[in-house]
């Protein structure tokens, strides 16, 4: 087999497939841990019945989706209503491909990345591409027909759009602090700076934390499917296989988000410290977990923490939602980009 | 009766006539030594036999008399019950009766308002009551006003708010029109439903409304005893 | 109403008429509210209720007055007990029974503790309308451990009929009283742990000041009772002001509001709670010996008259009005004053000019039951 | 603003003290009860199911008078028999039925009931009253109800035992006789 196919064409694929099975997985086990972790926070026990302990729940849950009527409301447009949970599932399986899950290493003299793609604007990317998803949950708030659709989609575009911004300046920090745009890059970067860049860019950090729940429409910002008010939001009329996609997609958004907080601020697969904790008798040992273990760690605590957000907090109000977004975080996002820029100024020269 | 369950002792299905009579005799007469000799002695009121209260003019009530005051004519009737003054106003001058002991006499505070159905009564079918409460001394007061059944009332939505839905409550259960209410419109049953349910000519098991209605199916054999089956012997 | 900005919109405006219930997640039960929205701004908000209409006043006039009493468990189903006192002390002023002390003490007791288990449901629905999941589940285990108790003494958890007219039917079980006390000692502890979650933080606190704010003078018109007029800043309480049972004999305060919104009306609630608590210790301490049933004939006759009480049930005033014609055995017309139903009659004007997040915060803070509602 | 409510306002501590209580209840105790494997006791005075004892029963029709919903149906004839000479009369119980797909279980029959022990009570300690058929099988005619025969098919629901017939809801049920299911 001649070595550019090998290069360009197999190893891609199996990584894709790869990729899509462990992100999935991890995806469907995701709902799993939600309703395990939000029981144990409640005093109770949470799926235990299908499979011991309830392990294999996400597929009974997944099988049962698959066999359930597939209903379309009278008086939906129905091509808008069908490709909607598409337009949102998509991009949020698309964004994976530039996530670096670990560093380099080699197979059969082969050198192999455990990502699919390094391209130079990988952040860019991932923004631009987000911001598509939130085009199907508008279509499918829209064409469902039902007016608690309607607001839901609204309230989530109207969300989306508000909380780009201040996210936006948030990754900015992050870029002026690693000088490029690519993710491999930024990880690098916080190699060589040694240290996370969480550290110097705290302020940044929370910001883009807090713009990375509401972008997912998670609590407390759930508001677009707050069931209190608008039954389930954006996908009330959505059964069957179309509603997976959609909750498929939200635990996927949460993941990209989670995965870009650890590459941008969280040294990617780099263990802690390795400057500070040099010569210890701790370092070789972090330095021998693989860089993907270090990387999923990291990621699974911010998951981790989305579902703590959920079993505490109350919602906002719409409007307070948007006070949030425009009177703080995006006055606090431009200040952080300053200070961050004078900073990097001030110390790189 | 199956032969596999232990037979009932005849003796306690055996019902001795005589000797039963004999018996509540002599327990009657046992009680009433014992009464005798309770009564004798001091008791708390919860081993005493309650005494029900009893109907008292309340004419000299200084509500009642500031009424008779202002608005002759006004009031009825008053009756002291239970800790509470009863004043039957005539219907027509309700409102004004309302405004004023709303606005002279502090009653701001509608607590409850109904109606109460007599339909062999010749004054008028039907009592509308009012229950209302003044805060600076905690006292209440029950008005009574008689309409009969073609008659109207005014509302008193616009004196209390709180009279609104109670009105309209009023109208949905017993038919009674108020006047000038802002939206009298049926409040537990639906529009268009036929009849007033709390009228005593409404039957309680219910009217066929054209929803369906689910029939109690008994095991054969079963089910309520019908009267010319006969209640035992 | 009107929507406060601009005098002339810079786009046709159009309303959009939602139908919110009667099968909803937040509504409650069966409740239906047909509002006019102007984007997510309320412009008009009517309720619609009788979906749970079961005629119980009707029934009542064809049943003897102590068969009435299993059914009054059934208007308010969370909070049975004030069902059952509310009627049987209405039928004790009707026929002039007065109730041994350790039977009025039991009741305070039973009535105090539903009082806890009410309030436990509204603090639990209301957090979840809210947004907030987990409290539901935190106080629907103390209530579960109130229901225990209630079990215990009379053999059912939710529709007690645990009263009778004349007292009680049921002395107490061995060692009730400990249980009751070490459950009663407890509970504070607990109501700190529902306050972490929610008294200050920001978001609750964002979503309830200033949210369904009903004035002083409002509230008297539109007859609000119980925890939504204490909220806004009336003391006024049924035990205090008419008492009932042996209310005199316990001491406690009567918490109110001063902002007369949502989360003054949360305050007032979790406050009576504590007081609750406190009435518990105090009944515990002194619940005297002796008789549990007044000496009442078998079968009660009434006098003629009308007459009506009432109870501080958790939700505000529940009274009965009893017409009863001489020597009848069951009541001529028996009329319940739901104070859920007069409570929500104050819907639209907390809700009108606000958001539509906000009716939920109100329909939780006004605590209705539609089974009380709609009779 | 004073500094400590600025730094109140940025740091959110009562936001990171909910978080702490929710966080430390994932290591609590549970409260769940795994139901059909493990069941909740219910206390003595429970009212669950019916009992019945023909053998007590006086035929006086207060239950059926007590009953606010009119669910129990009494038939009965008068038979004159001669015993010892006597003539006496016997009243023979034809009919007890009890509707209980539209009972309340509000316990005023037990309460009615003249005898002592009770001839008809609710304090049967189980509350698994669920079946796919409500008219036969939650109609329960006196054999049904003195054997308790089909309510012993709902699945889980234990036999009656001997010492679970007390008639009075006051007395004392043993918690020892009464098969042990787990309770938690």
């Amino acid at each position: 087999m001649p070595e550019p196919i090998l290069q360009l064409l197999l190893i891609p694929l199996v990584k894709i497939v790869v990729l899509l099975v462990v992100v999935l997985l991890i995806v469907a086990y995701l709902t799993y841990a939600e309703r395990k972790i939000l029981g144990y926070m409640q005093v109770r026990l949470g799926p235990n019945r299908v499979g011991p302990k309830g392990w294999l729940q996400p597929v009974a849950d997944g099988l049962k989706l698959l066999v359930k009527e597939d209903l379309v409301p009278g008086g939906a447009e129905k091509l808008v209503f069908i490709i909607a949970p598409a337009i949102v599932m998509v991009p949020a399986l698309v964004m994976f491909a530039v996530i670096p899950f670990g560093e380099p290493f080699e197979v059969a003299g082969m050198t192999i990345t455990p990502y699919l793609a390094d391209i130079n604007i990988a952040l860019l990317f991932i923004l631009g591409v987000s911001s598509v998803g939130v085009f199907g949950i508008m279509l499918g708030g829209w064409s469902s027909n039902n007016k608690f659709s309607l607001m839901g989609g609204l309230r989530s575009a109207a969300q989306m759009v508000s909380y780009e911004i201040p996210m936006g300046f948030a990754i900015i920090s992050a870029v002026l602090m690693a000088g490029t745009l690519s993710m491999v890059g930024i990880v690098e970067a916080q190699r060589t700076a040694g240290w996370w860049f969480v550290f110097p860019g705290i302020l940044g950090f929370g910001i883009y934390w807090i713009c990375g729940i509401a972008e997912t429409n998670r609590n407390p910002f759930d508001l677009p499917e707050a069931e209190a008010e608008l039954v389930a939001g954006f996908h009330t009329e959505y059964s069957g296989m179309k509603f997976a996609l959609f909750y498929l997609a939200e635990y996927a958004n949460m993941m990209i988000v989670s995965a870009m907080a650890v590459v941008m601020f969280l040294g990617g697969w780099l263990p802690p410290f390795p400057n500070l904790l040099a010569g210890l008798w701790a370092s070789p040992a972090l330095a021998w977990i693989p860089g993907v273990i270090w990387f999923l760690a990291k990621m699974s605590f911010f998951l981790f923490c989305y579902i703590w957000f959920r079993g505490t907090f109350p919602r906002y109000r719409f409007d307070q939602l948007m006070a949030v977004g425009w009177k703080w975080l995006l006055p606090l996002s431009l200040a952080n980009v300053m200070l961050v820029g004078l900073g990097v100024l001030l110390l790189k020269g | 009766m199956s032969d596999d369950k232990p037979t009932p002792n005849i003796d306690d299905l055996v019902i001795d006539v005589e000797a039963e009579k004999a018996a509540k005799i002599a327990a009657a007469k046992a009680a009433a030594a014992k009464k005798a000799a309770e009564e004798a002695s001091p008791k708390d009121p919860w081993e005493e036999k309650p005494v029900p209260p009893v109907h008292s003019d309340a004419a000299d009530d200084d509500d009642v008399t500031a009424l008779n005051g202002a608005l002759e004519g006004s009031v009825v009737g008053a009756d002291h019950f239970a800790g509470a003054v009863t004043v039957t106003v005539r219907a027509e001058k309700i409102l004004d009766v309302c405004r004023f002991l709303k606005e002279e006499r502090d009653y701001d505070f509608l607590v409850d308002q109904t109606a109460v159905d007599w339909p062999e009564r010749e004054e008028g079918r039907f009592d509308l009551i009012y229950w209302l409460h003044r805060y600076s001394d905690s006292k209440r007061l029950r008005l009574r006003a008689i309409v009969g059944e073609d008659q109207t009332l005014e509302s008193v939505a616009p004196v209390w708010g709180a009279a609104n839905w109670m009105e309209r409550e009023v109208y949905d259960l017993f038919g009674v029109v108020f006047e000038n209410h802002p939206g009298l419109e049926r409040i537990l049953t639906w529009e268009g439903f036929n009849g007033h349910p709390l009228r005593k000519d409404f039957p309680v098991e219910g009217i066929d409304t054209g929803a369906a209605i689910y029939p109690d199916v008994y095991p054969s054999g079963g089910g309520p005893i019908q009267p010319d089956e006969g209640e035992g012997a | 109403m009107t929507m406060k900005g601009p005098e002339r919109p810079l786009f046709d405006v159009e309303e959009m008429e939602v139908s919110f219930g009667p099968q909803h997640p937040a509504t409650h039960g069966v409740l239906r509210v047909q509002m006019k929205l102007d984007g997510e701004r309320i412009v008009e908000a009517k309720p619609i209720i009788g979906y749970l209409h079961r005629g119980t006043e009707k029934l009542f006039e064809t049943m003897t007055f102590p068969a009435c009493i299993p059914h009054t468990d059934r208007l308010d189903y969370v909070n049975a007990a004030h069902n059952n006192q509310g009627f049987c002390v209405t039928m004790e002023k009707l026929l002039g029974i007065s109730i041994p002390p350790r039977a009025a003490y039991l009741r305070m007791i039973l009535a105090e503790l539903q009082r806890l288990a009410s309030h436990l449901v509204w603090f639990a629905t209301h957090a979840v309308d809210i947004g907030a999941i987990t409290p539901f589940f935190y106080t629907f285990r103390e209530r579960d451990d109130i229901l225990d108790l209630f079990e215990e003494y009379c053999g059912a958890r939710l529709t007690l009929n645990c009263m009778k007219i004349g007292g009680l039917p049921f002395e107490l079980p061995e060692g009730w009283l400990d249980r009751c006390a070490e459950f009663v000692d407890a509970f504070p502890s607990h109501i700190d742990e529902y306050e972490t979650l929610l008294t200050t933080n920001r978001i609750w606190k964002k979503r309830t000041i200033g949210v369904g704010v009903i004035s002083p003078e409002d509230a008297i018109d539109m007859g609000l009772t119980g925890p939504p007029l204490r909220g806004s800043g009336i003391e006024w309480d049924i035990r205090k002001v008419f008492p009932y049972d042996r209310y005199d004999e316990v001491e406690f305060d009567v918490p109110t509001g001063t902002n007369c919104d949502t989360y003054d009306r949360y305050l007032v609630r979790v406050e009576e709670m504590r007081q609750s608590t406190r009435i518990l210790r105090q009944c515990l301490e002194k619940l005297p010996e002796g008789p549990i049933m007044a000496k009442a004939p078998k079968v009660l006759r009434s006098p003629e008259g009308m007459v009506y009480g009432s109870v501080e049930s958790p939700k505000g005033e529940l009274g009965y009005f009893i017409v009863a014609t001489e020597n009848g055995t069951e009541p001529y017309r028996c009329r319940v004053r739901p104070p859920s139903f007069v409570n929500l009659q104050s819907l639209p004007k907390m809700v009108e000019g606000s958001l539509v997040a906000d009716l939920m915060a109100v329909i939780g803070t006004l605590d209705i039951v539609l089974g009380e509602i709609d009779r | 603003m004073s500094v400590k409510d600025f730094l109140s306002t940025l740091l959110m501590p009562e936001l990171f003290k909910g978080m702490a209580l929710t966080g430390g209840y994932l290591f609590r105790k549970k409260e769940t009860v795994q139901y059909p494997e493990k069941r909740l006791k219910p206390q003595d005075r429970f009212r669950g199911m019916f009992g019945y004892s023909l053998e007590r029963c006086i035929d006086c029709h207060l239950c059926a008078k007590a009953c606010p919903i009119d669910i129990i149906y009494i038939r009965d004839h008068v038979e004159v028999e001669e015993i010892d000479g006597k003539k006496k009369k016997l009243k023979v119980i034809d009919r007890y039925d009890i509707d209980v797909k539209r009972c309340m279980f509000c316990g005023l029959c037990e309460e009615a009931c003249p005898t002592e022990p009770k001839a008809i009570w609710l304090t049967t300690l189980s509350y698994e009253g669920s079946t796919y058929e409500r008219n036969e099988e939650l109609y329960f005619d006196k054999e049904r109800l003195e054997s308790w025969e089909g309510f012993n098919a709902f699945p889980g629901v234990p036999a009656p035992i001997d010492g679970q017939v007390p008639g009075d809801a006051l007395k004392k049920i043993s918690k020892a006789e009464t098969p042990e299911e787990g309770a938690a």
